[in-house]
Protein backbone atom coordinates (compact mmCIF):
# COMPACT_ATOMS: atom_id res chain seq x y z
CA UNK A 1 0.00 0.00 0.00
CA UNK A 2 1.55 3.64 -1.12
CA UNK A 3 2.28 5.80 1.87
CA UNK A 4 0.41 9.60 1.56
CA UNK A 5 1.21 12.33 3.51
CA UNK A 6 -0.14 15.99 3.84
CA UNK A 7 1.44 19.14 2.68
CA UNK A 8 0.93 22.33 4.13
CA UNK A 9 1.97 25.57 2.94
CA UNK A 10 2.56 29.56 4.39
CA UNK A 11 3.02 33.27 3.41
CA UNK A 12 5.03 33.03 0.28
CA UNK A 13 5.79 29.53 -0.42
CA UNK A 14 1.46 29.20 0.35
CA UNK A 15 0.74 32.21 -2.53
CA UNK A 16 3.03 30.99 -5.08
CA UNK A 17 2.19 27.59 -5.58
CA UNK A 18 -1.20 28.87 -5.45
CA UNK A 19 -2.24 26.31 -3.34
CA UNK A 20 -2.98 25.93 0.88
CA UNK A 21 -1.80 22.45 0.85
CA UNK A 22 -2.61 18.91 -0.71
CA UNK A 23 -2.16 15.35 -0.05
CA UNK A 24 0.88 13.28 -1.91
CA UNK A 25 1.35 9.91 -2.28
CA UNK A 26 5.32 9.84 -1.73
CA UNK A 27 6.80 6.94 -3.81
CA UNK A 28 9.01 3.92 -2.72
CA UNK A 29 12.16 5.29 -1.79
CA UNK A 30 11.21 8.85 -0.32
CA UNK A 31 12.80 8.73 2.83
CA UNK A 32 14.01 12.36 3.84
CA UNK A 33 12.09 16.20 3.84
CA UNK A 34 14.79 15.99 0.73
CA UNK A 35 13.73 13.77 -0.84
CA UNK A 36 9.75 14.99 -0.72
CA UNK A 37 10.94 18.36 -2.01
CA UNK A 38 12.90 16.57 -4.92
CA UNK A 39 9.32 14.71 -6.03
CA UNK A 40 7.87 18.29 -5.82
CA UNK A 41 10.28 20.10 -7.73
CA UNK A 42 10.22 16.96 -10.95
CA UNK A 43 6.89 17.92 -11.16
CA UNK A 44 8.13 21.13 -12.86
CA UNK A 45 4.89 24.22 -13.08
CA UNK A 46 5.75 26.35 -10.63
CA UNK A 47 7.35 23.70 -7.84
CA UNK A 48 10.73 24.26 -9.36
CA UNK A 49 10.86 27.88 -8.89
CA UNK A 50 9.36 28.18 -5.27
CA UNK A 51 11.22 24.83 -3.77
CA UNK A 52 14.71 24.46 -5.78
CA UNK A 53 16.58 27.00 -3.08
CA UNK A 54 15.51 24.71 0.24
CA UNK A 55 18.18 27.27 2.01
CA UNK A 56 14.82 30.01 1.94
CA UNK A 57 12.72 27.39 3.58
CA UNK A 58 11.92 25.87 6.94
CA UNK A 59 10.17 22.54 7.24
CA UNK A 60 8.19 21.17 10.19
CA UNK A 61 6.54 17.39 10.20
CA UNK A 62 3.60 16.69 12.60
CA UNK A 63 4.20 20.48 13.51
CA UNK A 64 7.76 19.95 14.83
CA UNK A 65 10.53 21.65 13.10
CA UNK A 66 12.54 19.56 10.92
CA UNK A 67 15.79 19.87 8.17
CA UNK A 68 16.17 18.57 4.86
CA UNK A 69 17.22 15.41 5.96
CA UNK A 70 14.75 14.40 8.71
CA UNK A 71 13.34 11.31 8.05
CA UNK A 72 9.56 11.61 6.91
CA UNK A 73 8.66 8.24 8.65
CA UNK A 74 5.30 8.20 9.49
CA UNK A 75 4.66 11.64 9.80
CA UNK A 76 1.21 12.59 8.40
CA UNK A 77 2.00 16.22 7.99
CA UNK A 78 4.65 18.58 6.49
CA UNK A 79 4.48 22.03 6.31
CA UNK A 80 6.81 23.99 4.22
CA UNK A 81 7.06 27.68 4.89
CA UNK A 82 9.87 30.82 4.94
CA UNK A 83 11.70 31.68 8.12
CA UNK A 84 8.78 33.34 10.69
CA UNK A 85 8.82 36.50 10.52
CA UNK A 86 5.78 36.73 14.07
CA UNK A 87 6.31 38.96 17.14
CA UNK B 1 0.83 28.60 35.16
CA UNK B 2 1.33 29.12 31.32
CA UNK B 3 -1.48 31.03 29.08
CA UNK B 4 -0.91 30.92 25.65
CA UNK B 5 -3.42 32.63 23.02
CA UNK B 6 -3.61 33.19 19.59
CA UNK B 7 -6.45 35.79 18.58
CA UNK B 8 -7.63 37.92 15.73
CA UNK B 9 -8.66 40.47 18.94
CA UNK B 10 -6.83 42.75 20.99
CA UNK B 11 -5.66 42.11 24.42
CA UNK B 12 -5.64 44.38 27.17
CA UNK B 13 -2.17 44.88 29.10
CA UNK B 14 -3.61 46.01 32.16
CA UNK B 15 -5.60 42.51 33.08
CA UNK B 16 -3.51 40.24 31.68
CA UNK B 17 -0.49 41.97 33.52
CA UNK B 18 -3.21 41.22 36.84
CA UNK B 19 -3.67 37.61 35.49
CA UNK B 20 0.06 36.99 36.08
CA UNK B 21 0.61 38.98 39.21
CA UNK B 22 -2.19 37.04 40.60
CA UNK B 23 -0.14 33.81 40.38
CA UNK B 24 2.17 35.78 43.30
CA UNK B 25 5.68 36.65 42.98
CA UNK B 26 6.01 40.82 42.92
CA UNK B 27 7.83 41.27 40.21
CA UNK B 28 6.10 41.51 36.93
CA UNK B 29 7.98 41.90 33.54
CA UNK B 30 5.84 42.82 30.00
CA UNK B 31 6.63 43.21 26.57
CA UNK B 32 4.33 44.59 24.17
CA UNK B 33 5.00 44.68 20.14
CA UNK B 34 3.13 47.56 18.32
CA UNK B 35 2.69 47.73 13.95
CA UNK B 36 5.14 50.85 13.83
CA UNK B 37 4.59 52.85 10.86
CA UNK B 38 7.80 52.81 9.04
CA UNK B 39 5.83 55.92 6.94
CA UNK B 40 4.62 53.95 4.20
CA UNK B 41 2.55 51.10 5.75
CA UNK B 42 -1.31 50.64 5.27
CA UNK B 43 -2.15 47.09 6.80
CA UNK B 44 -0.13 44.24 8.00
CA UNK B 45 -1.19 41.03 7.70
CA UNK B 46 -0.66 37.74 10.23
CA UNK B 47 -0.48 34.87 8.54
CA UNK B 48 0.10 31.71 11.19
CA UNK B 49 0.46 27.83 10.77
CA UNK B 50 -2.73 27.00 13.59
CA UNK B 51 -2.16 23.12 14.16
CA UNK B 52 2.08 24.13 15.57
CA UNK B 53 1.33 27.88 17.12
CA UNK B 54 0.08 26.61 20.22
CA UNK B 55 2.52 24.08 20.45
CA UNK B 56 5.43 26.16 19.67
CA UNK B 57 3.95 28.85 22.06
CA UNK B 58 3.82 26.71 24.75
CA UNK B 59 6.95 25.41 24.44
CA UNK B 60 9.03 28.38 24.52
CA UNK B 61 7.45 29.19 27.64
CA UNK B 62 8.20 25.64 28.83
CA UNK B 63 11.64 26.27 28.31
CA UNK B 64 11.96 29.83 30.16
CA UNK B 65 10.00 27.97 33.23
CA UNK B 66 12.43 25.59 32.99
CA UNK B 67 15.49 28.28 33.13
CA UNK B 68 13.95 30.70 35.17
CA UNK B 69 12.04 30.62 38.14
CA UNK B 70 8.83 31.67 37.29
CA UNK B 71 5.12 31.82 38.92
CA UNK B 72 3.10 32.32 35.42
CA UNK B 73 3.96 33.44 32.12
CA UNK B 74 1.29 35.16 29.25
CA UNK B 75 2.17 34.99 25.53
CA UNK B 76 -0.73 36.48 23.24
CA UNK B 77 -0.11 36.88 19.72
CA UNK B 78 -2.41 38.31 17.51
CA UNK B 79 -3.03 37.13 13.82
CA UNK B 80 -5.43 38.92 11.20
CA UNK B 81 -5.24 42.11 9.24
CA UNK B 82 -3.37 44.81 11.72
CA UNK B 83 -3.04 48.60 11.19
CA UNK B 84 -0.42 51.19 12.33
CA UNK B 85 -0.26 51.05 16.34
CA UNK B 86 -1.82 47.87 16.71
CA UNK B 87 -0.61 45.37 19.27
CA UNK B 88 0.44 42.23 17.85
CA UNK B 89 2.34 40.60 20.45
CA UNK B 90 2.15 40.76 24.69
CA UNK B 91 4.33 38.58 26.93
CA UNK B 92 3.83 38.75 30.76
CA UNK B 93 6.05 37.17 32.89
CA UNK B 94 6.20 36.93 37.05
CA UNK B 95 8.67 35.96 39.20
CA UNK B 96 10.04 36.95 42.99
CA UNK B 97 13.05 38.32 40.91
CA UNK B 98 13.10 40.83 38.67
CA UNK B 99 16.19 39.80 36.78
CA UNK B 100 14.16 36.66 36.08
CA UNK B 101 11.00 38.29 35.40
CA UNK B 102 12.86 40.55 32.69
CA UNK B 103 15.30 37.81 31.50
CA UNK B 104 12.75 35.88 30.54
CA UNK B 105 10.84 37.79 28.99
CA UNK B 106 13.28 38.95 26.77
CA UNK B 107 14.49 35.19 26.10
CA UNK B 108 10.78 34.51 24.95
CA UNK B 109 10.52 37.41 23.09
CA UNK B 110 13.60 36.07 20.91
CA UNK B 111 12.52 32.61 20.44
CA UNK B 112 9.12 33.50 19.40
CA UNK B 113 10.76 35.82 16.53
CA UNK B 114 12.62 33.05 15.08
CA UNK B 115 10.70 29.89 15.83
CA UNK B 116 6.77 30.59 16.80
CA UNK B 117 5.04 30.02 13.14
CA UNK B 118 4.15 33.71 11.84
CA UNK B 119 4.15 35.66 8.91
CA UNK B 120 3.88 39.05 8.72
CA UNK B 121 2.83 40.72 4.71
CA UNK B 122 2.65 44.32 4.69
CA UNK B 123 0.24 46.24 2.20
CA UNK B 124 2.07 49.73 1.43
CA UNK B 125 -0.49 53.04 1.08
CA UNK B 126 0.31 52.78 -2.82
CA UNK B 127 -1.60 49.11 -2.78
CA UNK B 128 2.20 46.75 -2.88
CA UNK B 129 2.11 43.85 -1.05
CA UNK B 130 5.54 42.72 0.29
CA UNK B 131 6.37 39.44 3.23
CA UNK B 132 8.45 40.71 5.39
CA UNK B 133 11.79 38.68 4.99
CA UNK B 134 13.81 37.20 8.48
CA UNK B 135 16.21 39.85 10.35
CA UNK B 136 19.70 38.67 11.04
CA UNK B 137 19.20 40.69 14.34
CA UNK B 138 16.71 38.52 15.83
CA UNK B 139 18.39 35.60 14.41
CA UNK B 140 21.37 36.42 16.40
CA UNK B 141 19.35 37.50 19.29
CA UNK B 142 17.77 33.81 19.79
CA UNK B 143 20.69 32.33 19.31
CA UNK B 144 22.19 34.51 22.07
CA UNK B 145 19.82 32.05 24.33
CA UNK B 146 21.77 28.91 23.55
CA UNK B 147 23.90 27.26 25.88
CA UNK C 1 9.11 62.20 26.45
CA UNK C 2 10.40 61.25 30.44
CA UNK C 3 7.39 61.15 33.12
CA UNK C 4 7.97 60.52 36.67
CA UNK C 5 5.33 60.46 39.26
CA UNK C 6 5.56 59.63 42.97
CA UNK C 7 2.09 59.21 45.01
CA UNK C 8 0.51 57.57 47.22
CA UNK C 9 -2.05 56.57 44.76
CA UNK C 10 -2.02 53.22 42.32
CA UNK C 11 -0.77 53.33 38.87
CA UNK C 12 -2.68 51.95 35.54
CA UNK C 13 -0.52 49.79 33.97
CA UNK C 14 -2.95 49.49 30.70
CA UNK C 15 -3.17 53.37 30.84
CA UNK C 16 0.56 54.20 31.54
CA UNK C 17 1.91 51.53 29.01
CA UNK C 18 -0.64 53.48 26.63
CA UNK C 19 0.36 56.80 26.89
CA UNK C 20 4.06 55.30 26.27
CA UNK C 21 3.27 53.67 23.30
CA UNK C 22 1.24 56.78 21.63
CA UNK C 23 4.84 58.17 21.64
CA UNK C 24 5.58 55.70 18.90
CA UNK C 25 8.11 52.94 18.23
CA UNK C 26 6.26 49.77 18.39
CA UNK C 27 8.11 48.16 21.37
CA UNK C 28 7.44 48.73 24.89
CA UNK C 29 9.02 47.13 27.79
CA UNK C 30 7.86 47.39 31.12
CA UNK C 31 8.45 46.33 34.39
CA UNK C 32 5.78 46.13 37.81
CA UNK C 33 7.39 45.43 41.34
CA UNK C 34 4.46 44.50 43.88
CA UNK C 35 4.70 43.85 47.91
CA UNK C 36 5.40 40.45 47.82
CA UNK C 37 4.33 38.08 50.53
CA UNK C 38 7.01 36.89 52.69
CA UNK C 39 4.59 35.01 54.98
CA UNK C 40 4.99 37.43 57.78
CA UNK C 41 4.09 40.93 56.78
CA UNK C 42 1.05 42.83 57.35
CA UNK C 43 2.11 46.58 56.26
CA UNK C 44 4.72 47.99 53.91
CA UNK C 45 5.71 51.62 54.20
CA UNK C 46 7.28 53.73 51.77
CA UNK C 47 9.21 56.89 52.86
CA UNK C 48 11.20 59.19 50.68
CA UNK C 49 12.72 62.43 50.24
CA UNK C 50 10.53 64.40 48.64
CA UNK C 51 13.09 67.20 48.06
CA UNK C 52 15.35 64.93 46.15
CA UNK C 53 13.23 62.15 44.53
CA UNK C 54 11.69 63.38 41.42
CA UNK C 55 15.58 64.78 40.53
CA UNK C 56 17.09 61.22 41.25
CA UNK C 57 14.55 58.97 39.15
CA UNK C 58 14.57 62.06 36.42
CA UNK C 59 18.22 61.67 36.43
CA UNK C 60 18.03 57.74 36.05
CA UNK C 61 15.54 58.09 32.82
CA UNK C 62 18.34 60.93 31.25
CA UNK C 63 20.87 58.62 31.48
CA UNK C 64 18.72 55.97 30.01
CA UNK C 65 17.53 58.42 27.29
CA UNK C 66 21.34 58.48 26.38
CA UNK C 67 22.56 55.13 26.37
CA UNK C 68 19.30 53.56 24.17
CA UNK C 69 16.86 54.91 21.64
CA UNK C 70 14.01 55.71 23.65
CA UNK C 71 11.05 57.89 22.35
CA UNK C 72 9.22 57.62 25.81
CA UNK C 73 10.10 56.57 29.45
CA UNK C 74 7.81 56.19 32.41
CA UNK C 75 8.55 55.74 36.28
CA UNK C 76 5.98 55.88 38.82
CA UNK C 77 6.61 54.99 42.25
CA UNK C 78 4.41 54.79 45.09
CA UNK C 79 4.94 56.44 48.81
CA UNK C 80 2.78 55.63 51.78
CA UNK C 81 1.11 52.47 53.54
CA UNK C 82 0.62 49.47 50.95
CA UNK C 83 -0.30 45.89 51.84
CA UNK C 84 0.20 42.49 49.66
CA UNK C 85 -0.12 42.80 46.20
CA UNK C 86 -0.23 46.27 46.02
CA UNK C 87 1.46 47.94 43.50
CA UNK C 88 4.85 49.56 44.78
CA UNK C 89 6.91 51.07 41.21
CA UNK C 90 5.90 50.67 37.54
CA UNK C 91 8.62 50.99 34.54
CA UNK C 92 7.55 51.56 31.31
CA UNK C 93 10.24 52.31 28.18
CA UNK C 94 8.88 52.76 24.86
CA UNK C 95 11.77 52.43 21.59
CA UNK C 96 11.95 50.95 18.02
CA UNK C 97 13.77 47.92 19.59
CA UNK C 98 12.53 45.70 21.71
CA UNK C 99 16.23 44.98 23.00
CA UNK C 100 16.45 48.83 23.69
CA UNK C 101 12.94 48.84 25.32
CA UNK C 102 13.63 45.83 27.89
CA UNK C 103 17.40 46.47 28.66
CA UNK C 104 16.94 50.10 29.38
CA UNK C 105 13.68 49.15 31.78
CA UNK C 106 16.52 46.73 33.47
CA UNK C 107 18.30 49.55 33.53
CA UNK C 108 16.17 51.85 35.29
CA UNK C 109 14.57 49.43 37.71
CA UNK C 110 18.67 48.37 38.95
CA UNK C 111 19.71 52.23 39.41
CA UNK C 112 16.09 52.87 41.08
CA UNK C 113 16.94 50.12 43.83
CA UNK C 114 19.89 51.74 44.68
CA UNK C 115 20.04 55.83 44.08
CA UNK C 116 16.50 56.90 44.39
CA UNK C 117 15.59 58.24 47.75
CA UNK C 118 13.09 55.82 49.17
CA UNK C 119 13.09 53.45 52.48
CA UNK C 120 11.22 50.44 53.07
CA UNK C 121 9.63 49.70 56.71
CA UNK C 122 7.93 46.23 57.23
CA UNK C 123 4.87 45.97 59.90
CA UNK C 124 5.11 42.36 60.77
CA UNK C 125 1.55 40.10 61.59
CA UNK C 126 2.55 40.24 64.93
CA UNK C 127 3.06 43.97 65.06
CA UNK C 128 6.97 43.90 65.11
CA UNK C 129 8.60 46.77 62.56
CA UNK C 130 11.76 46.61 60.61
CA UNK C 131 13.37 49.01 58.30
CA UNK C 132 14.31 46.95 55.10
CA UNK C 133 18.53 46.87 54.42
CA UNK C 134 20.27 47.32 50.98
CA UNK C 135 20.80 44.12 49.54
CA UNK C 136 23.96 43.31 47.67
CA UNK C 137 22.61 41.26 44.81
CA UNK C 138 20.59 44.94 44.27
CA UNK C 139 24.16 46.85 44.50
CA UNK C 140 25.72 43.95 42.15
CA UNK C 141 23.08 44.53 39.23
CA UNK C 142 23.32 48.14 39.63
CA UNK C 143 27.23 48.34 39.24
CA UNK C 144 26.92 46.11 36.22
CA UNK C 145 25.89 48.99 34.29
CA UNK C 146 29.01 50.84 35.26
CA UNK C 147 31.10 51.78 31.90
CA UNK D 1 28.94 85.55 59.77
CA UNK D 2 28.29 82.37 61.65
CA UNK D 3 26.96 79.74 58.21
CA UNK D 4 24.41 77.34 58.68
CA UNK D 5 22.90 74.28 57.23
CA UNK D 6 19.77 72.42 57.16
CA UNK D 7 20.37 68.80 58.15
CA UNK D 8 17.27 66.62 57.12
CA UNK D 9 16.80 62.73 58.18
CA UNK D 10 15.13 59.30 56.67
CA UNK D 11 14.49 55.98 58.00
CA UNK D 12 16.29 54.66 60.81
CA UNK D 13 18.18 58.13 60.82
CA UNK D 14 14.89 60.11 61.27
CA UNK D 15 13.35 57.61 63.96
CA UNK D 16 16.33 57.27 65.79
CA UNK D 17 17.18 60.75 66.56
CA UNK D 18 13.57 61.72 66.69
CA UNK D 19 13.85 64.31 64.25
CA UNK D 20 13.20 64.96 60.82
CA UNK D 21 15.66 67.41 60.83
CA UNK D 22 17.03 70.82 62.30
CA UNK D 23 18.84 73.86 61.28
CA UNK D 24 22.65 73.53 62.66
CA UNK D 25 25.33 76.67 62.75
CA UNK D 26 28.61 75.27 61.50
CA UNK D 27 31.65 76.42 63.55
CA UNK D 28 34.77 77.86 61.66
CA UNK D 29 36.78 75.48 60.01
CA UNK D 30 33.99 72.59 58.92
CA UNK D 31 35.00 71.91 55.75
CA UNK D 32 33.50 68.37 54.99
CA UNK D 33 30.31 66.61 55.52
CA UNK D 34 32.91 64.11 57.93
CA UNK D 35 32.96 67.56 59.86
CA UNK D 36 29.78 68.24 60.25
CA UNK D 37 29.16 64.79 61.42
CA UNK D 38 31.93 64.84 63.95
CA UNK D 39 29.93 68.15 64.91
CA UNK D 40 26.61 65.90 65.69
CA UNK D 41 28.70 62.90 67.35
CA UNK D 42 30.00 65.20 69.86
CA UNK D 43 26.82 66.34 71.08
CA UNK D 44 26.37 62.98 72.69
CA UNK D 45 23.26 61.85 73.50
CA UNK D 46 21.96 59.69 70.77
CA UNK D 47 24.12 61.34 67.54
CA UNK D 48 27.37 58.91 68.68
CA UNK D 49 24.70 55.89 68.47
CA UNK D 50 23.56 56.50 65.20
CA UNK D 51 26.20 58.42 63.20
CA UNK D 52 29.54 57.39 64.21
CA UNK D 53 30.01 54.02 61.34
CA UNK D 54 29.67 56.09 58.24
CA UNK D 55 29.48 53.18 56.30
CA UNK D 56 25.79 52.58 57.08
CA UNK D 57 25.10 56.02 56.49
CA UNK D 58 24.56 57.79 52.22
CA UNK D 59 25.05 61.86 52.37
CA UNK D 60 23.13 63.98 49.93
CA UNK D 61 23.90 67.67 49.51
CA UNK D 62 21.36 69.52 48.03
CA UNK D 63 19.72 66.94 46.94
CA UNK D 64 23.24 65.45 45.16
CA UNK D 65 24.39 62.45 46.33
CA UNK D 66 27.80 62.92 48.35
CA UNK D 67 30.56 61.30 50.38
CA UNK D 68 31.96 61.96 53.97
CA UNK D 69 34.64 64.23 52.01
CA UNK D 70 32.79 66.12 49.98
CA UNK D 71 33.05 69.96 50.66
CA UNK D 72 30.17 71.51 52.19
CA UNK D 73 30.49 75.08 50.35
CA UNK D 74 27.23 77.06 50.39
CA UNK D 75 25.41 73.79 49.85
CA UNK D 76 22.00 74.83 52.34
CA UNK D 77 20.50 71.17 52.82
CA UNK D 78 22.46 68.10 54.26
CA UNK D 79 20.62 64.64 54.11
CA UNK D 80 21.70 61.77 56.18
CA UNK D 81 19.98 58.61 55.67
CA UNK D 82 20.44 54.89 55.26
CA UNK D 83 20.96 53.05 52.32
CA UNK D 84 17.73 53.16 50.09
CA UNK D 85 15.80 50.50 49.32
CA UNK D 86 12.87 51.51 46.93
CA UNK D 87 12.11 49.50 44.08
Amino acid sequence: MGRSINLVYFAWVRERLGVEGEEISLRQGTETIDDVVNMLVERGGVYPDVLSDVSKLRFALDQDYATTESIVGSATELAIFPPVTGG
Amino acid sequence: MIRIEVSACDFDIGAETAKVAEQGGGAIASFVGQVRDDGNLDTLELEHYPAMTDKALRAIAEAAQADWPLHAITIFHRVGKLSVGDNIVLVVTGSDHREAAIESCSFIMDRLKTVAPFWKKETGSDGSTKWIEERDSDVKASEKWQK
